[in-house]
């Protein structure tokens, strides 16, 4: 057990409840000053199947929910099986005794069961067999010298608006969990300080709708597809009093369409889709485009193709980002890395969007929507930035040319409802009034100018956009052996990899692309240059990113760690392939 | 009635010379007229399609979207500035082919939006191909053994899905037209007005003598707008005599209604959050 | 008039007849030995607007429609006034008097005007105002020395089926033009030898019709849309009597799952849309080759973004191709770069999607789509190879494992209706069985091996892709001071400038890549290595073929000539270029 | 009446215990049963959903495709091989959601396919948001102030749209069901059979208990099922009597029967074009 951190894993089937034994434990932790990482690794099926969670509790920033457990609590017999083999020397196996058994040499040296009659334990509290799960979470608690008070407090805001009986069996149940192993078993010798500095306990989703919300957003329509849908659910459960419009409708088509149906009368909209749903969107996005109206939408990846692997993690659609919809056409492409990037990126892909009169993307994952992190407070800036970009404001009595072709190809917005400025919004090549030039007015020479100028305005904006938005930037020691790339949701389990390699004696850094659209073809060319071994790290199997870099700067990176199985990275892993790449040079 | 050059725009429709969208145009434009509608408070929203190039050419606001999309798009606009009269306008193909999805999925939300769908049984722009309300047998250029699916009922699935004016004009007849559109635009909710607008350059079946021959008027034909099964037996003539005219009428409260943000009005007027109203949201993640 | 071949405009508006007009004329010059290349240049509007059409017509292959006309046959005012000025010197405007007027000083010195009463003498053979187009055709029959009984051949074989008065009507009108021409100004002096050897007129879309029809094609669905619609309009004509089902569907989510549908029980299956269509269709793109079914999808594309320019032509869609659907998996981008080719990439595109089970995209232009050209008769070989790839055969009792690993990443294919080899096709991820991994079997060790192995089987199809079809080779000569690099349908208007450059004395080559996905990066990498300089020639705004090369090679294009305006290259544009290119070294 | 376990897999459904789909995967394999149809000659479609695994768990060729797309898929299965029984099984939300469209138009086209929806009023897959077939008022995780759409109505729409059998089952009555898929699959045309297969996770309100209280057979209540009128007044009772059983049955040729290409039968099985026979089509470029 590492000094200062312990990581606890939480197994068994779906329905079994582990999703809010995570939960529960994390902000008992968070309450107790620690920093958490979570994942939870499951499956379609809703019921039955196998269902495991693992949390990473310690003094510093969790960078990743870590890989071996030093706790192990299997709900079921498929997860002792699975998993105690794989418990961390020092470490333990808190089990249900009335249920579970723990076979002759399933567990490694050094690694101790702990039996708990959790079942007529809990039954005292109440017939849910879940109450079996809060048992085992009071005696985790004694076993790490945690307060019982902290999970009772979030037990009673968890269940606060339910009967006072259930919170009262939930903290009786626990305290029974706590008892019983303090009378049996006692504290692991856990390193940890506790403090009483709490921080918020953050999902990706989480973050995105609520940075939304605090960023102004007034429309978001989705259909339920993992792993977007927490977006939809938590927004519709907050925003409406704020006076957004939280809408589910009948498909991706019509998801985006009404967003941009409200966008182009003056709402600020964003939708939210994983890959399947994107495809069907595509044709939208650049119909967003060309009228000129901003739009967000939330790609959350997920392993594929097609259905895939709905409940895994990839980073695979970042090509289908880059080649939505036909033709040339301003769009941005935003990839936050962690959950607090989660919060600001989506007020400033609304930013982007309003500005630049532009759809924006923001591609997240499965990993980054969904997993739980603890952020420090004050990360999160309740008074975010909005900008709305340039509006024609009250009509001065000229007509007014909704597509003016300006330097930086923005064009004054107007709204309906506001008087002479009645304009149509096209999807056809359009003069700088809206009228379409398709129907009588294409191939005639003065008008093979109006389509040329159009196509410049919208793509104009490109160039500002890019100067607008940061270039990326080394972390870590300029003069590294070994320079790790990556995008998106991988940044914080590089940055721990990139530490490790650290300790042992190899110096790296690291260079994390946030904005893949526009693209610092320049300022990553030259970094990359710099470097003396570089390594790209993705979850996909081409090298999407990789190819992007190369494509954008000619640069070929030639080293790669490519995962494609849907899991998640371990830290462990990126450190043995780039000790593998720097050995070999 | 406000003067109906209060609508007119430079652009000169182009369609074919007889067209029956003309009528249509002057249909909503009238309707518009009649209800004393300032241009700025009407967004148009349509597809693609010969008839869907009807915003250009009406002063108004307009969206002039992707094919099969209009519903979405106006629905969006909708729930985001209700105060707007939203008039959606477009083709058969776009609104009961690709479209199909919407229309359905749109009137059983039961918006306050008028829908009018040129109905000329053809797709015109594409140079005319089959429609999903061609009739059977019908010769076209994607059909040329003629049709063999059943025409799609626009009437008839307008009153099982809850749309809550039900209408049909004839461009043949645009006062008659008019006043249909105009009341449905008047109506709180979903109302669809499927329009006979013949495609005279494509559509050599269903021209405006083969309508003029046939249409009767269910307002002098002792007709109940408010029984719906009288609704759905006229919504299933189709032969020697074809009705046009309101086939029913409901209310019901509209989504705009039911729907708790939208209780302060257009979204894009409401302040944006305070971060003190914030604060008991950050406090839910601790 | 250069030797050896002519250029002639028609033009008028919307519903005045001239795409008829061009394919009589066409044939007529195909029958009298002469090589055509024609382009139609049109808009949205059904009726009105500016319609004009050019041909060249030649005792050689000719590249493309050229730029100016030597003869004008304007149908209204509006063609008199855009395009008289245009017409090359030596040339004419043949008019209708009764109707047109030359304003002074509208014509190039040294080009004719030449008035024909065209509506009286039309009238006496009918009231349709086309019969004056006949009368025009006549004349310029008569002006080119052309045989007269050639045009009264092809009006004969287009109205056949008509009434014998319209055809007597017909040629009645085309002979009274003939001979007005003949009394009142005689020929021009065009050096044209015409010869007996007729070949066949086509347009791309034709061409690829019969292709996949001659190549086995069992079902194409469609939804219509320009310029694809033309594909759906021959196949439904001619390919149900060879028992093809051609259906329109509702939608192009339809078209193309319906397709999927038809394949999977073992019909050879294609779809053919453009860029907005194919947006629509993306998602069941990446079903298709998740559930390892064939089926090859034509892409022509039109000038974009979104709705854009629907009548003109553009290269705007590769990136979409190249992204279409979330995910890493295996498919094929082919680009035919004429009308021949579009013949005969059908059946290799049928054949590649059979053979690897995968989603084969064409991806053509309107350009292509639509223009019209002829080729030698012996281009059209009848008996095209068809494969259909590994099939399972008669069950040997076993149970059949659909997506069974092997080396090629192909597995044998089963069709219902067979005894033994009941198996589902799914887009979740499987096992070989095809038994789905995501619902209760996802993550665990076991199967995170076979999501991993599933997905290196089909990846590994396109290696072996890849091997199957050629690289791409320079054309002209080694030693050359440019490299002209583009793809599809620019292929011969690249290939006319190449030849006008060697003409002016410098040396030029042509590198024109068909096959996008996979890619030749070697051979395209050394090839331009080699190069002294390099143009790429795109139409489109980015350059996406240059960028593809730079993401598969690393290398830089750095001269571009990109259009964006929806008209087809000239080939004086891209010689331009290439001297501005060649001068600045 | 051939055995049951002729359509046995290994693979175990992995539905919760007590789900309405285990009761509609026994009705199928039942009425395959007693149709005696083998195996190889069922193809089973769906699309994405609790409800859409369901052709994993079944002896028979399957194709398990993407969410919503399951009607279209299998039409051109069956428009490819008639011979085949196509069913197709699936979810409220994938086929009378974001499948509308396709449903719509398969059913005018009266392809010879039998459709079973598993309709538990609510998403399940994706863990518990509305679907378009839940009730006014429906507290779900996306509608937390209950839904405010009026429900999709499937067997109101399936008779204005052209299906030619219109029916209802129970997962609480399997046999009943059985019966009325196996009526469908036997019946030429397309064949609607809307199942009531209650959610037990997601779905708190409409559970076997509220449907047992309500449902009543057709049956056996004078219900004349070649009457369009008494099938829609049947297709309009929600409440505390609700039907379920044979709503309305007609006869149309089907799709395939007119389908020109179709005369020879299953498409593979159909010899490529000879060259000679292609000579007069290249003929016509001349
Ligand atoms: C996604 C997509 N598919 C196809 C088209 C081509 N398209 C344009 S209009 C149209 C149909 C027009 O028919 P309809 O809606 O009836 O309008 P009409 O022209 O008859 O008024 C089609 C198929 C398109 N623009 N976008
Ligand atoms: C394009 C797309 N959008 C969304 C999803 C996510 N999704 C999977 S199943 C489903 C709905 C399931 O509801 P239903 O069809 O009623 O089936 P049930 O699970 O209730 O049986 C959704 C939205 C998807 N797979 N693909
Ligand atoms: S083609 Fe038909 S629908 Fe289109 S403008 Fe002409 S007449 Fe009207
Ligand atoms: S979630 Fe509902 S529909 Fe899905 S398996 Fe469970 S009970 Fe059945
Ligand atoms: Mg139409
Ligand atoms: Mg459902």
């Amino acid at each position: 057990m590492k000094d200062g951190e312990v990581t606890l894993r939480f197994g068994g089937a779906a329905g079994d409840g582990i999703a809010s034994m995570g939960e529960t434990f994390a902000k008992v932790c968070s309450r107790s000053g620690l920093h958490v990482s979570e994942y939870n690794s499951y499956q379609s099926a809703i019921r039955g199947g196998h269902v495991w969670l693992q949390i990473r509790a310690g003094e510093k920033k969790m960078l990743s929910q870590g890989e071996y457990a030093d706790i192990l609590v299997p709900l079921n017999a498929q997860t002792m099986e699975l998993h105690a083999p794989e418990v961390a020397s020092g470490g333990v196996v808190i089990y249900n005794s009335e249920k579970l058994k723990i076979r002759d040499g399933l567990l490694k040296q050094g690694v101790r069961g702990l039996p708990v009659p959790a079942t007529s334990t809990a039954s005292k509290y109440g017939k849910n067999p879940i109450m079996q799960n809060v048992v085992a979470l009071g005696g985790v608690i004694r076993l790490l010298n945690m307060n019982l008070d902290k999970l009772s407090g979030v037990l009673q805001d968890t269940f606060g608006n339910k009967a006072k009986a259930i919170v009262d069996a939930n903290i009786g149940a626990a305290t029974a969990g706590y008892d019983y192993v303090d009378k049996n078993f006692g504290s692991l010798n856990a390193k940890l300080n506790f403090t009483e500095t709490s921080r918020p306990v953050m999902s990706g989703n989480q973050a995105t709708g609520f940075g939304a919300l605090a960023a102004g957003l007034k429309f978001y329509a989705a259909y339920p597809m993992t792993p977007a849908s927490s977006i939809l659910h938590w927004l519709v459960a907050y925003a409406p009093k704020f006076g957004t419009v939280v809408k589910q409708a009948e498909d991706e088509l019509a998801v985006i369409n009404m967003a941009i149906g409200a966008a182009h009368v003056g709402a600020r909209s964003m939708v939210g889709t994983s890959g399947g749903g994107f495809a069907l969107m595509t044709e939208a996005v650049g119909q967003a485009s060309m009228s000129e109206t901003p739009v967000v939408i939330v790609e959350s990846q997920r392993a594929g193709p097609s259905t895939g692997l709905p409940t895994k993690t990839e980073q695979g659609d970042l090509w289908q980002a880059i080649g939505a919809s036909q033709g040339d056409y301003p769009k941005v492409i935003i990839a936050p890395s962690n959950v607090r990037d989660c919060y600001y990126a989506a007020g400033e892909a609304l930013n982007i969007a309003e500005k630049y009169q532009i759809p924006v993307i923001i591609l997240v994952d499965l990993y980054l929507s969904e997993h739980i992190e603890t952020i420090e407070a004050d990360d999160i800036n309740l008074s975010v930035p909005i900008e709305r970009g340039v509006l024609a404001g009250p009509s001065n009595g000229n007509s007014y040319a909704r597509y003016a072709v300006t330097e930086t190809g923005v064009s004054p917005r107007a709204f309906p409802g506001e008087a002479g400025h009645e304009y149509v919004a096209t999807t056809d090549e359009h003069d700088e009034k809206g009228i379409i030039v398709s129907d009588v007015l294409a191939g005639i020479p003065e008008h093979i100018e109006t389509r040329r100028r159009q196509m410049e305005k919208r793509m104009s904006k490109m160039n500002y956009i890019l100067k607008d938005i940061p270039p990326p930037r080394i972390w870590g020691p300029e003069d590294a052996d070994i320079t790790l790339v990556g995008w998106g949701s991988t940044m914080q389990v590089i940055k721990e990899a990139v530490l490790n390699l650290g300790e042992k004696g190899v110096k790296a850094n690291q260079l994390h692309i946030k904005y893949l659209m526009p693209f610092h073809a320049k300022e990553v060319e030259e970094t990359l240059k710099k470097s003396k071994r570089v390594l790209d790290v993705e979850a996909n199997y081409t090298g999407q990113l990789a190819k992007l870099i190369r494509a954008e700067t000619g640069f070929n990176i030639e080293h790669r760690l490519l995962k494609y199985d849907g899991e998640p990275f371990a830290p462990r892993q990126i450190v043995e392939k780039a000790l593998e790449v720097t050995q070999h040079a | 009635m406000l003067d109906l050059n209060t609508y007119k725009v430079e652009t000169k429709p182009d369609w074919c010379p007889g067209c029956g969208d003309f009528g249509v145009l002057n249909g909503v434009t009238k309707a518009l007229a009649m209800l004393e509608i300032q241009p700025k408070n009407v967004l148009v929203v349509s597809g693609i399609g010969c008839s869907s190039n009807l915003p250009g050419f009406i002063k108004a606001y307009g969206f002039h979207s992707i094919h099969g999309r209009a519903v979405a798009v106006a629905s969006g606009a909708k729930l985001a500035n209700p105060e707007l009269n939203v008039v959606v306008t477009g083709g058969d193909g776009d609104g009961y082919g690709i479209g199909m999805g919407h229309f359905v999925h749109a009137m059983r939300r039961n918006l306050d939006i008028t829908y009018v769908v040129m109905n000329n049984q053809i797709y015109g722009l594409t140079t005319g191909q089959a429609s999903p309300t061609s009739e059977k047998g019908h010769v076209t250029k994607s059909t040329p053994t003629g049709v063999i699916e059943t025409p799609v009922n626009p009437i008839a699935l307008a009153l099982v899905t809850g749309a809550t004016y039900v209408a049909r004009g004839f461009s043949g007849d645009p006062n008659h037209m008019a006043e249909i559109i105009a009341n449905g635009i008047k109506h709180k909710g979903f109302a669809l007005v499927d329009v006979f607008s013949p495609c005279v350059t494509f559509n050599k079946k269903n021209t405006y003598e083969w309508f003029r021959e046939r249409v009767y008027k269910l307002e002098e034909a002792d007709h109940n707008t408010m029984n719906f099964e009288a609704a759905m037996r006229k919504a299933h003539e189709w032969g020697p005599k074809i009705p046009i005219g309101l086939f029913y009428k409901t209310e019901r409260p509209t989504y705009e209604d039911e729907e708790p943000a939208l209780k302060m009005g257009p979204l894009h007027k409401q302040p944006f959050p305070k971060a003190e109203d914030l604060k008991p949201i950050l406090q839910t993640f601790f």
